[in-house]
This record gives structure tokens, sequence and C-alpha cells, in this order.
């Protein structure tokens, strides 16, 4: 892993090491960055950490020397000399502080035009520049055409993402591997903050207000994604999943998502909760193949997901206490409670929820 | 000693000289608020008469604004005489500190981004 | 007119009720300073027990939101500000040899405002729970649609103490530029009194703007104000603006007294004067300027644009330097001297890199784009404990033992106060250090839990205990304030320390004119320049006289009773099925409150006078 | 107490800061006007920064009347000339004319409010109700707030009028008479700022 490479070259922070041990599968720490916009944040908290050490070493050793060497000893009543203080020494600490300072200004400035980098407008008709300039404008152009663009919106207590293809995804959000993918977030109900530690930084989602955020995974895997802003009592249950893909299989994951409803084997269990699922208000809340509305996260992938709801543990035990009572998890949350749906109801939504899946059946 | 703070005086203690020169500053004051009526009245014309372009109209009468503020303050006020060293130094801390806050409540609400 | 008679027989209650001395209103703020710190300490070892162990359910969300906003409104307005607002009340009238403040009327007004204030905050507990929004309250979770009544009273409770805090500073401010004794030139003046002026000055500044965001707030809430809702027209944003420009300073509001006292104990426990006085004031007011210029720093994620960020993001390590000048002259004044080690100086000294490690941390917070990492998450919970609790807590604990003789006659004892240093200070690093990491592992601040198997259980299982350690650490102050109040030897001595400033040449106990005779100020540390270049005794600036002093009140009692009625009537207007209708309350409110002032405005008081053979009697007494 | 100044010659030149009681008043309601300043910014703020969130509300085109604003002005800032002239008459210890000049700057006042208590009610018929849109709040919440500092000031002046009606000129009330008119030129200072920035920019249509 290359982060973990990164990381023991700098031996102050091998210690925390220690703490990365304990890490799951989903990749979660931001000590452990997966892509350029992590890594240069990595980097830098290590720079100014050297900056840090380096003032922490010369205020403690001044402290440790005075408190030792200059106690007073029993009896002593000499009174020391009375220093008004030194011109000269108030110029060093106050120019040498400047210094260090400017260290961190220069990468803190770079840093922030480098992250604040917008979205490229899709499709350029930039044929007039010659040599370089046009094949530089051409790849853009290239770049921008494919580059994946998502709509991220915040809701108390979940993440809704539109892609460009017309679908929408609930809690988990797929990108492809290696290429910069730009979230266009706002906020629907409070404030939340989209964050995925080990891919990079966070964005406020504000009501009445877009913003975006780039961010990049070099390899593919499960990234741990968090609200990071309070929204309410279920805050820190607001967790979502960014998957990374390789582009191939990226692209077929879109494909499957944007395609029509199949709809389940006639007279089956599943076809029997689809109904119940009609029936109960479910769609109204819930979109499954784009069918319904967004008032609750889109179903269409549920049974891809390890988590149901973004922190509870995916099975049909937890799903059922889910519907029947999801306040019990996730305090304020506003999806419906269903306490009095019949068990045979229940046992035939669940059927159905199980078989909402886009992945290819192995 | 109490009750002499609750007693009114017979008579002022102002020399000749002293009532003079109040009654100069009492001219002052009154052609200030002259000039401020005047400086009013340019504004609401320079807006109500359309002649004027809104791109000009608008800082213009910002500045007879900020102009009125100066004689309020410094003449209305008394800012401008001696004595009054802190109180100046208040009204300036309050007005540079204004500053920064009202830029920034009118341009970095996040909807345009600089 | 009156004479001193007429303060005789009046029972303890009345008297500290309608007491306008700075010395007992500096006991009244230490008391109730005192009762908040336990309770929102309290508060946090609750967060820490259910923060202990992973998916823990000692308490729900909504509790822990509660918890968590109290904690932090209950420690920053009401335990911070009145125990800082304690010292300032004892120390500069004392240091600047001035027999009381300014406005002592007002003095008292500002202390029972706050009191009142705070007490309407808190009364939220028996109307359906506290506020839950942060103590940054941000729209639009803290406005009418998503937030209930607990919010309307932090908005009244936080509106009505900030009031309190508000005129209080203009009392001090005046008393500064004012009351000073004859020679006490302003370069003469010991840093706390400085740090003091600027604290007011910047409370005037930053409790304003304060003021009208609550009040946008409570018409958002009460009245359908349209600020912060978008498709109203209104703009979420503008909230957190005008929260930070009174937020940042406040910070500082905090800390710079806290750089006072230490800037008062550490020479007196080095036997050395203040290395680079001049620079040190110098300092302060520069840290004062750019603590307005700075706040966006709190919004870095907010999206406002990189040309905003970088500005700010300058501008707020700027202020690294000013600090550094500040922290290298301390040290500098210990170097050479000659130090002994009481709980006061342990305090005081240890507070120096406690403070730095703090300090860096929000340099590095500054950085834009790792603040991008850092905000919202432990870290940041990590940087502001090392500085409130390294810095203004240590500063206030080296100020309690180090003024406690002067306040109450006797010594803390010596041995509990070094214990109760150590399991602090130990207690505090494990709680807070590991919250760092914590941060950097991916855990957001304000989570009422988190899941297993993310590696934090063992962080979070060691920080609690260190709070632990902390919470026992106070109860050994406590105790040691109960066993020392029995058990302590009598003070006799003006100056039990060997100190430099004007307030330990007047006698223990104090009069409660402070000076028979005004001193006359010969030089910056007046006290020890006349102990070591004088006869040890200040000179006197005029000749015995009667002594005029000003007369108790029970206004500023009842105003304050006056506002917390408003305000609570205020609430009741968001109340069901109020059992009086709310304007009713809130009319007795402000016939109240508008009324006491009438009465002060109409009637004259011009005080009374100290005779001078009393005055003579007196001082005989206590000499 | 009286200090330096020797009081047998009469009423000092400066009777609002002869005494030290005077002197801090004097300084501390400068404090005081200091941080009003602030506050009135952050308000002056929220509604630029809001005031074009009309929701589909009326807009301050449409609705603003340039006249009425107009008298409104005038009465205000001769309230002040008024109040500066009083001043003048307290240093002279012409009593009973700084009385006169003083119930003359609470009656400009008076009028002053009125017409703006006409305004808000006119504007509430033609559709611009509190809760109409952020511009309207923000409108009626600074235009409002400056409404209740002159108020206050009315009751202020009011007070001290009536409690010294038959007192003449002392040490006591000197400082407050001051203090009570410098408020009232705050109050003028801010008005001047709310004419050209909420109404005349917003008839402009900025
Ligand atoms: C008393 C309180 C106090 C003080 C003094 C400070 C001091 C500082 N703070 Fe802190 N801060 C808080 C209390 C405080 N802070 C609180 C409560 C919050 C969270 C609010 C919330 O969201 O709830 C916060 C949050 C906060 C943030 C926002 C984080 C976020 O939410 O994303 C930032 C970002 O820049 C920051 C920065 C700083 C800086 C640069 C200083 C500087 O003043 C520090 C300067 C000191 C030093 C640097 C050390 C000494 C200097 C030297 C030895 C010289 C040499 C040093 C160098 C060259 C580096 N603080
Ligand atoms: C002056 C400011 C101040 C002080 C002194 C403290 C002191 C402490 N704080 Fe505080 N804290 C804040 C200001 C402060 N805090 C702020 C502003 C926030 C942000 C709030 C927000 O997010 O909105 C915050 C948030 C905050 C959090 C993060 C909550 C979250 O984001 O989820 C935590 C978690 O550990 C915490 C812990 C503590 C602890 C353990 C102490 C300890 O130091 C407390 C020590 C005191 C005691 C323990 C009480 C005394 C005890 C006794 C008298 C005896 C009883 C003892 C026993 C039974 C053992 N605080
Ligand atoms: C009032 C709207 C509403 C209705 C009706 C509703 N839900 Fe929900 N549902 C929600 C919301 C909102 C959430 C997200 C809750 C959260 O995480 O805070 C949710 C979450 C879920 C989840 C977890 C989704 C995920 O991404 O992991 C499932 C499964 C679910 N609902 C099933 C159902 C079923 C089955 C029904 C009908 C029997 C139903 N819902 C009816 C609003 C609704
Ligand atoms: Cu959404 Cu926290
Ligand atoms: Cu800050």
């Amino acid at each position: 892993m290359k982060g973990r490479k990164g990381l023991l070259r700098f031996l102050p922070l091998s210690a925390m090491l220690l703490f990365l041990a304990g890490c799951g599968e989903d990749r979660l720490t931001a000590l452990d960055p997966y892509g350029p916009q992590a890594q240069w944040i990595f980097d830098n908290m290590i720079l100014s950490l050297y900056v840090m050490a380096l003032v922490i070493i010369v205020v403690f050793t001044l402290f440790f020397i005075a408190v030792v060497k200059f106690r007073r000893k029993p009896g002593d009543d000499e009174i020391p000399k009375q220093v008004e203080g030194s011109k000269t020494l108030e110029l060093t600490w106050t120019i040498i502080p400047i210094i260090l300072l400017v260290i961190l200004a220069v990468p803190t400035i770079a840093g922030t035009y480098y992250l604040a980098e917008e979205a490229p407008e899709a499709a350029g008709s930039s044929g007039e520049e010659e040599g370089e300039e046009a094949e530089e404008a051409a790849d853009a152009a290239a770049e921008g055409e494919d580059a994946v663009v998502i709509d991220v919106t915040g809701h108390q207590y979940w993440w809704q993402f539109d892609y460009p293809e017309g679908f929408t995804a609930g809690n988990e959000v797929y990108i492809p591997v290696g290429e910069k993918v730009w979230f266009n977030v706002t906020g629907n109900d409070v404030i939340h903050s989209f964050w995925v530690p080990a891919l990079g930084g966070k964005i406020d989602t504000i009501p009445g207000v877009e913003n975006s955020l780039w961010l990049q995974a070099d390899e593919p895997g499960v990234y741990k994604g968090k609200c990071a802003e309070l929204c309410g009592p279920s805050h820190a249950l607001m967790d979502f999943k960014v998957v990374a893909l390789e582009r191939d299989e990226y692209d077929a994951w879109v494909d499957s998502m944007s395609q029509e409803e199949e709809a389940p084997e006639e007279n089956s269990v599943a076809a029997e909760g689809r109904q119940v699922f009609e029936d109960q208000g479910c769609i109204g809340c819930h979109a499954v193949e784009g069918q319904g509305s967004a008032q609750g996260p889109t179903l269409t992938n549920f049974a891809d997901r390890d988590y149901i709801a973004g922190v509870i543990d995916f099975n049909n035990e937890n799903l059922e206490e889910w519907i029947r009572d999801p306040q019990s998890f996730k305090q304020g949350n506003n999806m419906q409670p269903y306490p009095d749906m019949s068990d045979e109801d229940m046992e035939a939504i669940i059927e159905y929820l199980n078989t909402l899946s886009v992945e290819d059946e192995e | 000693m109490s009750d002499d703070l609750s007693k009114p005086f017979t008579k002022s203690s102002m020399s000749e000289e002293e009532i003079m020169k109040i009654n100069k500053e009492r001219k002052i004051q009154v052609t200030s608020f002259a000039f401020m009526i005047f400086l009013t009245i340019l504004a609401f014309i320079a807006v109500a008469t359309e002649t004027i372009e809104v791109g000009f109209a608008i800082p213009f009468i910002l500045l007879l604004a900020v102009v009125q503020f100066f004689l309020q303050m410094y003449y209305f006020m008394h800012l401008k005489d001696k004595d009054h060293g802190w109180p100046n130094a208040f009204i300036i801390s309050g007005v540079v500190l204004s500053t920064p806050a009202l830029i920034a409540l009118i341009l970095l609400l996040g909807v345009t981004k600089y | 007119m009156a004479t001193a008679t007429a303060t005789k027989d009046k029972s303890v209650l009345w008297d500290w009720l309608t007491t306008v001395d700075h010395k007992k209103l500096a006991v009244l703020y230490l008391i109730a300073g005192t009762l908040f710190f336990v309770k929102a300490g309290m508060m946090a070892l609750f967060m820490r027990i259910q923060l202990m162990s992973a998916e823990n359910d000692f308490l729900t969300g909504q509790t822990f939101n509660e918890l968590i906003t109290m904690h932090g409104t209950i420690m920053l307005f009401l335990a911070a500000t009145p125990l800082i607002f304690a010292f300032m009340n004892f120390v500069i009238p004392l240091q600047i040899g001035a027999r009381d403040v300014a406005f002592p009327f007002v003095n008292a007004l500002g202390f029972w405002i706050f009191f009142f204030g705070g007490l309407l905050l808190s009364v939220s507990w028996f109307f359906g729970g506290g506020p839950d929004a942060g103590w940054t309250a941000y729209v639009p979770l803290s406005s009418g649609e998503y937030a209930d009544l607990g919010l309307d009273f932090y908005v009244l409770g936080l509106q009505v103490s900030g009031i309190g805090t508000l005129v209080s500073a203009i009392n001090f401010i005046v008393t500064i530029i004012n009351m000073r004794a004859p020679g006490m030139t302003m370069m003469r003046m010991p840093l706390f009194c400085w740090t003091g002026l600027v604290v007011s000055i910047l409370i005037v500044f930053a409790f304003t703007p304060l003021a009208a965001g609550l009040a946008l707030l409570m018409l958002d809430r009460i009245f359908g104000g349209q600020f912060f809702i978008p498709d109203m027209g209104g703009n979420a944003v503008l909230w957190q603006h005008i929260f930070w420009i009174f937020g940042h300073p406040e910070v500082y509001i905090l800390v710079l007294p806290a750089f006072g006292i230490i800037s008062e104990v550490i020479p007196a426990f080095s036997r050395k004067r203040l290395f680079g006085y001049t620079a040190m004031v110098f300092a302060t007011l520069v840290i004062a300027f750019l603590g307005f210029m700075v706040w966006v720093h709190h919004m870095f994620t907010v999206g406002l644009g990189p040309i905003t960020n970088s500005v700010f993001a300058i501008a707020t390590m700027g202020i690294a330097v000013p600090t550094g000048i500040k922290i290298f002259n301390w040290l500098f004044t210990m170097w050479g001297g000659k130090i002994t080690f009481n709980t006061a100086m342990l305090c005081a000294s240890s507070f120096v890199p406690t403070f730095v490690l703090g300090g860096v941390t929000g340099v590095m917070l500054a950085m834009v784009p790792v603040d991008y990492l850092y905000h919202d998450t432990y870290f940041v919970v990590a940087h502001f404990h090392y500085i409130i609790i390294g810095g203004i807590v240590l500063g206030l604990l080296a100020g309690t033992y180090y003024w406690y003789p002067k306040m109450f006659g006797h010594k803390l004892n010596e041995k509990l106060g070094i214990l109760m240093f150590w399991l602090f200070y130990i207690g505090f690093h494990m709680t807070f250090f590991i919250q760092h990491i914590l941060g950097l592992i991916g855990m957001p601040r304000r989570v009422y839990t988190y899941l297993e198997g993310q590696g934090m259980e063992t962080m979070n299982l060691v920080s609690s205990i260190g709070s632990f350690v902390m919470g026992a650490a106070i109860l050994v102050l406590v105790i040691n304030v109960v066993y020392s109040a029995f058990n302590s030897e009598r003070i006799t001595v003006n100056d039990p320390w060997d100190a430099r400033t004007l307030e330990w040449s007047t006698p223990t106990p104090i009069p409660e004119y402070n000076f028979a005779q005004t001193p006359q100020v010969r030089s910056l540390d007046p006290w020890f320049y006349e102990k070591v270049h004088g006869d040890g005794t200040m000179k006197p600036a005029e000749p015995m006289t009667d002594i005029h002093m000003p007369n108790g009140s029970i206004l500023p009692f009842v105003i304050g009773l006056g506002l917390f009625t408003w305000g609570f009537g205020m609430v009741m207007m968001n109340m069901e099925n109020t059992i009086v209708p709310p304007f009713l309350v809130i009319g007795t409110g402000v016939i109240l409150t508008f009324g006491s002032m009438l009465i002060r405005s109409i009637k004259e008081d011009h005080g009374y006078h100290i005779p001078l053979e009393q005055v003579k009697k007196i001082e005989k007494e206590v000499s | 107490m009286a200090g330096s100044v020797d009081l047998s010659k009469g009423l000092p030149s400066h009777p609002e800061k002869s005494t030290l009681e005077g002197k801090n008043k004097f300084l501390g309601f400068w404090i005081f006007l200091g941080g009003e300043t602030i506050m009135f910014a952050t308000f002056f703020g929220t509604f630029l920064g809001l005031r074009e969130g009309t929701a589909g509300g009326p807009s301050a085109e449409e609705l603003f009347s340039m006249p009425l604003v107009f008298i409104m002005t005038m009465l205000l800032l001769t309230s002040s000339l008024t109040s500066v002239l009083a001043m003048f008459s307290m240093k002279k210890n012409n009593f009973k004319n700084m009385l006169v000049l003083m119930i003359v700057t609470v009656l400009l006042g008076l009028g002053f409010l009125g017409f703006e208590i006409y305004e808000f009610v006119e504007y509430v018929h033609h559709g611009l109700g509190y809760t109409t849109s952020a511009f309207a709040s923000s409108f009626y919440t600074l235009v409002g707030l400056h409404g209740a500092h002159v108020l206050f000031g009315l009751c202020w002046i009011t007070t001290l009028i009536i409690r010294y009606s038959r007192s003449g000129i002392t040490l006591t009330n000197a400082p407050k008479f001051y203090v009570a008119s410098l408020y009232w030129h705050f109050i003028d200072v801010v008005w001047v700022f709310i004419f050209t920035v909420v109404y005349l920019m917003g008839i402009g249509g900025a």
C-alpha cells in the first residue's frame, strides 16, 4: 500500500501506526491516504508537524532549563537582577516565527487553489489553438467529456447521490478509480458536511448554497464517509460509503443502474413484496430504479449494501426491526414507522428488498 | 458636599471671552447643520432625478453619508474637541472593526465564491 | 446625608444582595462561576462516560447533543467569563490604586444580569430539554423549524447574560482609564490591568454583534423572521459570520486575562520584573486587533472561495507572532530569576508549555487545505481544550492560589494544592492528547457514539479515564477550599508572597475603601519599588479625609430579575398552553426592568461618607 | 466630587465633565456608542446581504416613497440641531432655554416616530409583512431597531425633562442631559445611513 510506505518515512508518526492496526476493511483513517488530495493533505500535515516540533523543542528546552536551573534555594533571599528586556531577543523571536509561518503559508495558499479546482466544462469546442496548447486543450476537453460529476444532497440523516446519467443512489456512491471525480454538494434541510477521510477533505452541504469538491481514489476499494457537521440527534450515524471501481466495472455499474426495472418473477414472494412496497406507501419515499420519489434513499441497489441506513448490520432481523421502528436505530430520522405490518407482508417486503441488486449474480 | 451636586447655579463661570468663543462655535454648528441639510437634499436629488447613472449615484450618496457622519460626529458630538482622545479611539475602532464585518455580510455568504 | 452607621444592622443576605463593593462582587462572581464550572464539568463527565465504549447507550443522541451544547455554552459564557470577571473585579481597582470601580452600581448590575441570564439558560432543563444545536447554534438546525424550546432559552439566556457582561466591561474600561492613582501611568499598569482593559474593549466590540445575531435568531424563532431560510430569500451562512465575528474574539476574551494572571504570578515567584513589559503590552494590543480579523478560519469548509480562505488563513497565522512574543517573554522572566515553586507557580509555569502545545495545533488548523481534514473532528476538540484548559483553567487556578490569601484572609493548603496540580495535569494530557489522533483517524466531533471496529475504542477509553482523573483533581480543589477554611492559618501580613504590585500593599482583610489614602505611584511594580528603594510603605498622594463611598442598592438585583422574567415570557410565546398568558409575564418583566431604571434615574444617590475618625479607627484595627 | 473646579464662580464651562462621576459617565457612554456602531453595522450587513431576497414579495423599488423619507429625515436632522443648541444653553447656564430646546427635540422626534409607524402600516397594507421575505424581515428589523432607539431616547429625554423641570442645571443633571443628547445625535447618524443605504439605494435600485 502506498500510503503505508509514505508513513514509515516519517518517524514522528510511526507511533500512530499502532493505532492503525485496528482498522477494518473499510478505509477510514486520514493517516493512510488513498488519493492525491488526501496525500497532499497528509504531506502538508507532516510538514507542519515538523515546524511545530521545532517550536515545541525550543520552548520546552528553554522551559526546562529555566525551571531546573533557576530554582530558589531555601534561605536565599537575594533579589535577582531586574532585567527590563532585550531588543535583540525581542526581534529574534518576532522574526523567526515569521519565517516559519511563511514556510507554512506558501503551501497553504498553493493548496487552497489546488483543491479549489472546478469541474471541467463538458465538451469544449477548442479547435483554434495550435500545437501543444491545442493538444492540452483537447486533453482537457476529453477529460471533461467523461469526467464524473455527481450531485450530492445531504438529508437528515442520509445521503443522496444524483448521477449525470439520470439515476439516483442512496448512501453509497460509486466512483471510477484513478480519476478526479467532482461532487457538487448542497443540503436539503440542515447543514451537513461531506467527508471521506481517506480520500480528502470535507465540504459543507448548505441549503441554498452550491459547493463543490473533487476526490480521487487511487485504488479500488471501499472508503468510509461521514457527516461532519452536527445535524441532529443521529448526526453520529450519518455514514456513507464510497465504492471505487475500475473504470470498466464502474461503467457496467452505471449501465445497470440506468436500466429499467425488471419486475420480479410473477407470483414469487418478491413480487408480493413489490406489491406491499407500493401498497404501504414505501414507494412514496423510496425510489426503485427511477420510480418513486426521493424523500428517502433510493433502494435500487439496496441488496448490494453492507449496512442498512448507513450504520446497521445488514441482515433480515435488523431490516424488519428497521421497518417496524426506525427510531430505535436512528433517533429523529424521517422514515415513517410500520409497527403494525403483518408478518407476511414483512416477510414479502424483506424478500423483495433482498432482490434489489444491480451486481452481476455470480 | 453631596448637596452641592444637586444645587443649581445662579450664574455661569464663563468669562466674556469664553462666551464669545462658544457663540462662535454655535455659529459653526448652525452652518454645518445647513451644510448637512444641503448634502441630504443633494443625495435625494441624485436619486430622484434619475438623470445620474446608478453606478455613479450610489457611491456618490454613500460619500455624502460619510461626510455627514463626520460632521455629526466631529461637530455635533464634539469629537474634534480636545479631551476626546478616548472617545475618538472607541468610535474609530468601532468603525474599523465594522468594515470587515459589513463586507463579509454583503459579499461572503457562500453564494458567490471569492 | 447618610453616614456609615446606615450600613449596620442589615442581614447578611440583604447585604450581599445589595452590595456594590467590587470585592464582594468578586466573591459572588467566583462562587457563581465555580458552580457553573462544576455543573458543566459534570456534563463533560457524562459525555465521556457515553463515549467510553463503542455503541454505548448510556445517553441518547438527543441528550448527548443537549449536553455538548450546554457544556460548551456554560463553560465559555457562564464559567470562564465570570471567573475571569471575579479576578478582574477584585484585583484591578486594587492594582491601579482606586477606592472602587467607576460605576459601582453598574458593576452590581452586570453581575446580577449575568447571573439571571445564566439561570434562564439553565431552567431549560425543566421545560423539555436544553438547547441541542451545539454552542455555535448553526442555523437551520437552531431555527424555528428544527429545534425546540431549548434554543429559545439559549437565545434569550445568552442575550440577557451578554448584556450583563457588556455593562461590566464598560465599567472596567472606564475604571482603568479614569480611576488610576496619581503616578499610575498607562505604561506603569500591571499587565493584568492591561489585559483587563483590552479584554473589556474586546467585549464591547464582540458582544454587540453577538447581541445582534441572537436578536436575529430570536426574531426567526419567535416572530417568524426569514433571515436564514433560503427559500424565502434568506441565507444560512449569515449566522455563521455573525457568530464567529463574535466567537473568535470571544476566545481571546477568555485567554487574555489568563495571560494577564500568568504575567503577574510568574514575576512574583521568580522575584524578577516582567521581561519585555512594553513588548507584552504591544503584543496584547496586536492580538486583540488581529482577533477581529480572522473569524473565517472557523468557516473554511463553508466554501467561501480560495481568496477568502487564503486571506483569513494568513491573518490567522499572524496571531502566532505576538503570542510567541508573550511566550518567550515569560520564559525569559523565569530565566535568571529565583523561582519558588508553590501551587500557584506550578500552574502558572506549566501554563507556558501547555499553551504552546495548543497554540501550535491552532496554527496547523489555520492551514486551509489541511483544515479540510481537521475541521469538525476531535482534532479541533483537542486543540481548544489544550488552549482552554492548558491556558485559561491553569491560569485561573494560578490566580486562585495566588490571590486567595488577599480575598479570604488565609492560604489554600499547599499539599492538597500540589496533589491537585499533578492530578489535573496528568488527567488533562490523558484526556486530550489522544483526541488529536482520534480526529485524524476519522472521528468527527459532536458524535454521541461511534461504531465498533474503527479503531477508536481504546483511545476513547483512555480519554474518558483521563477526564475522571481531572474530575478528581477538581474534587481535591473543592476539598482544599473547605479544609483550608477551617484549618488554615489566618494571614496577618499584607504581603504573604513578597509580591510586587499594589494590591499587596493593602491590609488583609481589606477595608471597604481599599486605600485610606490614595497611594502615589513612582514606578512599574510600585510595591516592589517601595520595598527596595523606599521604606516599604506606599507614599500617600492625598491627606487623610472623609472617604466617599457609594450606597448599596437592591435595584441591580431587581433589574436582573426583571430581565429574567421578560426573557422567560418571550420563551413562553413558543410554549403550548401556558398557565398565564406570555404577555403578562413579559409585561411584568418590562415593568420591573424599566421601572427600576426609572427609579434609579429619578432618585439622586450621592453615596455617603465615612468620617475621618472612623477611617482612623479602622486603619488602626487592621494594621 | 467637584475636584479641582471652583464652584463659587458659578456653573463651570463644561458642567458635564466637571465631576468625576460626570467624566466617567461621559467616557462610559462613548464606549457604549462604540459598541453600538458595530451592532448597527451587523444589522446593516444583514440587510445588505439579504436585500435581494424578496422571495416574490414586494421589493424596495415598488414600495418606498421618497417624499415621506425626506420629511422624516428633515425632522430628525433638525432635532439633532436643537439638541446641540440645547447643550450650548446648558453650558451658559441658561436653563429655560435648554428645556425649551429639549422639548422641541422631543416633539420633532415624536413626529419622526409617527411617520415611521404610518410608513410601516402602509407597507403592511401593500403586502410587505414581517414574515413575507428575508428582505422584509431584515428591513423591519434594521429600521425598527432604529425606531426603538428613537422611542427609548424620547422616553429618556422626557423623563429627564420632567424630573428636572424646576431644578435648574446642576452638576448631577448636566452629564445626564449631555449624554442623552449624545445618544440623540448617534440616532441621527444611524438614520443618515439608513436613508442612504436602505431608502435611496433601494429606490435607486442598485
Ligand atoms: C482560548 C481559546 C482559544 C485560543 C487562544 C485559540 C487560539 C488559536 N486558535 Fe483556536 N479555537 C478555540 C479556542 C481558542 N483558540 C475554540 C474554542 C475553537 C473551536 C470552536 C468551535 O468550533 O466550537 C477553536 C478553533 C480554531 C480553528 C477552527 C478549526 C475548525 O473548526 O476547523 C482554528 C483554525 O484556524 C483555530 C486556530 C487558532 C490559532 C491559530 C490560535 C492562535 O492564537 C494560537 C497562537 C499560539 C501559538 C502559535 C503558540 C505560541 C507561539 C510561539 C511559541 C511562537 C512560534 C510559533 C510558530 C511559528 C507556530 N482555532
Ligand atoms: C472553558 C471551556 C471548557 C472547559 C473548561 C472544558 C472542560 C472539559 N471538556 Fe469541553 N468543551 C468546551 C469547552 C470547555 N470544556 C466547548 C466550547 C466544547 C464544544 C461544544 C460544542 O461542540 O458545541 C467542548 C466540547 C467537549 C467535548 C466534545 C464533545 C463532542 O464534540 O462530542 C468533550 C469530549 O470529551 C469535552 C470534554 C471536556 C472535559 C472532560 C473537560 C474537563 O476539563 C472538565 C473538568 C471538570 C470537572 C470534571 C467537573 C468538576 C468535578 C467535580 C467538582 C467533582 C466531581 C468529580 C467526579 C465525580 C469524578 N468537551
Ligand atoms: C415518510 C417517508 C418514508 C416512508 C413512507 C418509508 N421510508 Fe424508508 N426511509 C425513509 C428515510 C427518510 C430513510 C433514511 C433514514 C435515515 O437513514 O435517516 C429511510 C430508510 C430506509 C431504508 C434504509 C435505506 C438505506 O439506504 O440503507 C430502508 C431499507 C427503508 N427505508 C425501507 C422502507 C420500507 C420497506 C418502507 C415501507 C414499508 C419505507 N421505507 C417507508 C423514509 C421513508
Ligand atoms: Cu448530517 Cu451530521
Ligand atoms: Cu478562532
